[in-house]
């Protein structure tokens, strides 16, 4: 290639997208669009998943003990659960801690009003953390081997749920950024190829001519560079403030979810997602166009 | 330099564009195709330029036979054969100057010489104020001559002309014509189908006549309608 | 209109989908991938605020009576609740289901094994339910009046919750269907735009030989129809089977659903979004179209 | 019938079409506009046909002033101008036959005229074998006679031809050229640009000569170029 041809092929690339505007802002138009959408279903997906992994966190195990346990013998058995591979806390809860908490969650303290003090018919007992709920059947076996341990409650349904909810939430949502993409790019790649179309007679011309196959397509290769660039540009320049604002409005109105989970940090989102929106978007323009114009280059 | 030998060329459509067609034009020839409207000499100077494919028979082009070239050697080809189409086929989207310039980045010519031809090659077809107009804001005649000034820019050993003058009025078309001549005699080989029947009987050029895709007279110096 | 007219405008009509097949596919698949995205959407929205529907339906407001009440009293106490407005059911709970309900939640019998029989604190109590969510207050207000009542329990946190979702969930919905549909619109747009793009100089013709704006019009309003049809047809006939087999997916992989909440059935859904679709595709191809020509017909 | 009066055009690039043109033309007339390429032959046509608006001036045509007409209005005023355009504009995707049945359907003929009108028409310009083909499947000639076929197709009262014979052979052009002498005889405005000098000077009609947009010459019998 000569300087003079890369220059050509930079000019012609450039000067296509401003003579063909009508062709140029449609495509970089589509293009943003489904991007727009795949990053929208990429915030909601990130932050759904976010918060069931939050949630999960917060699962641990309740370990009751034997009743007239001294200290001590307290103190080694919460030694003994710290030592389990995957506990992440172990929290120790005493029977007026318990009947309390009893109290308040059944919103009628006077029902429980006789079983203070020495009453108290509620046992020692450990709040157990893990580091992922996926560990609690293994964490299980490891309490059964500790003495002076009379119960152990687990969350074993909700568990369940939640380790699937987990697995349906990781496909559905794959699958519906799998099909958002696949749309997005029959779209992208129509759009592209009625442009493309469009200018049929402009290739054919070049062939005839006596122009090589890539000297007609490198103009064609950076158009379609330009339109993915812009294309993914705009989305992102648009989402991420979008999601920022976004998450401090349901902050606000809502300001109960702190309590429960945090939402994903824009920057967690976009650093991720930004670099991919451009590679795809590169790698879609300049695969449209090529892809498009290999037919009308058969003559 | 051109042999066309045996040519037949069918139309998906099943009309004939020629049949049996079979010609020989040496080096520094000029030859006009004439034969009426729909006789196939347009279809002639597809099958040169390799926009179409004969049906039967094979063309050999600077001792390359054409009918089994590889596909990416076609460029090539075309780049030996300066062609001003029936229907001029201009870039819609760049300028008459640019429309020229395009043949010359096509060869990869540097820009300093592109800068340099174009003017020359404006001015012998008439076309200097022109430079910066768009194909649509150009009359009949002024699109031809920027086809013309395409084909002629590269100085290209054959040059192909289809109906050159059909949008010119007489002096502008006898201008063209002897700038042909004039391109002739510098030892490009010349091949125009025309209708121009003052011009070819002036010329007294060798004039091959179509008629129903046949070749039905070849005569060395000859006018439009000598004899018949 | 003279009858050959029309006929002319069909016929145009159909075999300008025809003959320009490359703008006909491109149009139809963009129309048909915009509007199953949108269906999806409301597949997915419908359901969640549905579910948050029949969560909420299972709210109730617990109350919980004075010891020593005879079985007449409790009687006319229950003909009293379900007299308040609003009231759907009155369900009483005895002591002995009370305090066994109890010990199933907390999975640990034997804590509460000393309370059975004569020594169990807990009282008679109602649970009422109602006809939704946002009467609770309303019906609280009711239950004061009445007699013999120690304490009544409501889930103030969860309503409070659960109707601020239902506002968020309404107007998210509404965003992202509105969002949906404005890139839809302009996607489409920019399709029809350019197809009609690719026939200005047939269009141009047609007015120098002296048609009018209308006859030029008439057949590319039938062809809008008719992509506007096609595009619509399309994502509906996939959707709604689609909509159907991933339901049985998910209760066949996830039974545990099917305990909390019912998913809506496809009649429901698609009987609406149907007709919407078409109306809408239709819309969008008819005024694409015409929009689209009009700058083209100025001449 | 038609009266220019000191027409202007100035293109929106600043290139000058025609300027200061008058001319009145008669019920009946048979008029050459002849003039070297990039005279305004074509620019003249154009604001005819009210595909241009003149910069200054105005143009009445059957007594309508077209300069100051209301935009429904044109499609009615086109239907009294049979037009060849020299670019030909045929539709694309349609065949000859329908190109020529659309200029009857614009004027919501009967399908059973048309059926019956078009094969005469055809046969009138010599095409009744390419009934079917499309365009891009014609010779350049086989085109220029669709574009003729679907001008006089619906009668036009006037018929306005930009270089009908550009693109045909002289015994083919000659036919053309009589077939507009015959549709004239029977009463029809007939304006005919073109470069045709043996045409011109063989049927001693008016002829006006355009040279850079300015109207030269306007003599009643005379040929391309009688004294000059
Ligand atoms: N693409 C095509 N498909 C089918 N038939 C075609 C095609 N191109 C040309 N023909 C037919 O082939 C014959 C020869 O056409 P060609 O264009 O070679 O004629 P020509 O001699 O150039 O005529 P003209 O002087 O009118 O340009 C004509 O009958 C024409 O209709
Ligand atoms: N759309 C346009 N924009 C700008 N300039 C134009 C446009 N159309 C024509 N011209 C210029 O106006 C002048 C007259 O053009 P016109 O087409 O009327 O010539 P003509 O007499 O028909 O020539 P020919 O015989 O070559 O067809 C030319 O110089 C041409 O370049
Ligand atoms: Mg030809
Ligand atoms: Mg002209």
């Amino acid at each position: 290639m000569r300087p003079s041809s890369i220059r050509y092929y930079f000019k012609e690339g450039f000067t296509g997208l401003l003579k063909n505007r009508l062709m140029a802002v449609a495509s970089i138009a589509t293009v943003a669009a489904c991007i727009f959408i795949i990053s929208l279903s990429c915030c909601i997906i990130g932050n759904l998943s976010s918060v069931l992994k939050q949630i999960e966190d917060t699962i641990g195990i309740a370990v009751f003990l034997d009743d007239n346990l001294d200290s001590e013998k307290i103190n080694t058995i919460s030694d003994e659960l710290k030592a389990i591979p995957h506990v992440t806390m172990v929290t120790y809860i005493s029977p007026e801690e318990a009947l309390d908490s009893l109290k308040e969650e059944w919103q009628a303290d006077d029902i429980l009003d006789g079983f203070d003090g020495e009453n108290n018919p509620l046992s020692h007992s450990f709040e157990v953390s893990l580091e992922g709920i996926e560990y609690q059947s293994d964490v299980l076996k490891g309490i059964e081997g500790i003495s002076g341990i009379r119960n152990v409650r687990h969350a074993q349904s909700e568990t369940q749920i939640l380790l699937k909810l987990n697995k349906v939430l990781s496909i559905v949502g794959i699958a519906i950024v799998a099909i958002l993409s696949i749309i997005s790019v029959v779209i992208i790649m129509n759009t592209i190829k009625i442009s493309v179309y469009t200018r049929r007679t402009e290739i054919n011309i070049m062939k005839f001519v006596g122009a090589t196959d890539w000297f007609i397509r490198w103009p064609f290769i950076i158009e379609g560079v330009l339109i993915g660039l812009l294309g993914a540009s705009i989305p992102m320049a648009v989402s991420w403030p979008l999601y920022t604002k976004i998450v401090e409005l349901i902050y606000q109105y809502f300001p109960v979810i702190k309590g429960i989970a945090t939402l994903l940090d824009g920057y967690v989102i976009f650093s991720k997602l930004i670099p991919v929106s451009l590679i795809f978007g590169v790698l879609l323009g300049v695969f449209g166009s090529v892809s498009s114009i290999h037919k009308h280059l058969r003559v | 330099m051109i042999k066309v030998e045996n040519v037949t060329k069918v139309y998906p459509n099943g009309a004939e564009g020629v049949k049996d067609v079979s010609i020989h034009i040496e080096k520094g020839e000029f030859v006009f195709f004439i034969g009426s409207s729909g006789s196939g000499k347009s279809t002639l100077i597809k099958l040169l330029m390799k926009e179409l494919n004969p049906t039967d028979g094979q063309i050999v082009i600077n001792n390359i036979n054409t009918t089994r070239m590889k596909r990416s050697k076609i460029p090539f080809l075309r780049r030996n054969l300066g062609i001003v189409f029936q229907d001029f086929r201009l870039l819609a989207t760049k300028t008459v100057y640019e429309n020229v310039a395009f043949a010359m980045q096509v060869i990869e010519s540097p820009s300093s010489q592109i800068r340099r031809n174009i003017p020359t090659v404006l001015s012998l077809v008439g076309l200097q104020d022109k430079a910066k107009a768009y194909p649509n804001q150009l009359s009949g005649g002024e699109q031809q001559r920027t086809a013309l000034a395409r084909a002629i820019v590269n100085n290209p050993p054959i040059l192909i002309a289809d109906e050159p003058t059909g949008n010119l009025d007489p002096d502008t078309a006898w201008d063209i014509m002897c700038l042909l001549e004039e391109i002739n005699k510098r030892g490009t080989t010349v091949v125009v189908a025309t209708h121009a029947k003052n011009i070819v009987d002036a010329m007294q050029k060798r004039v091959v006549t179509l008629k129903d895709g046949h070749i039905i007279r070849d005569v060395r110096k000859g006018g439009y309608s000598d004899e018949a």
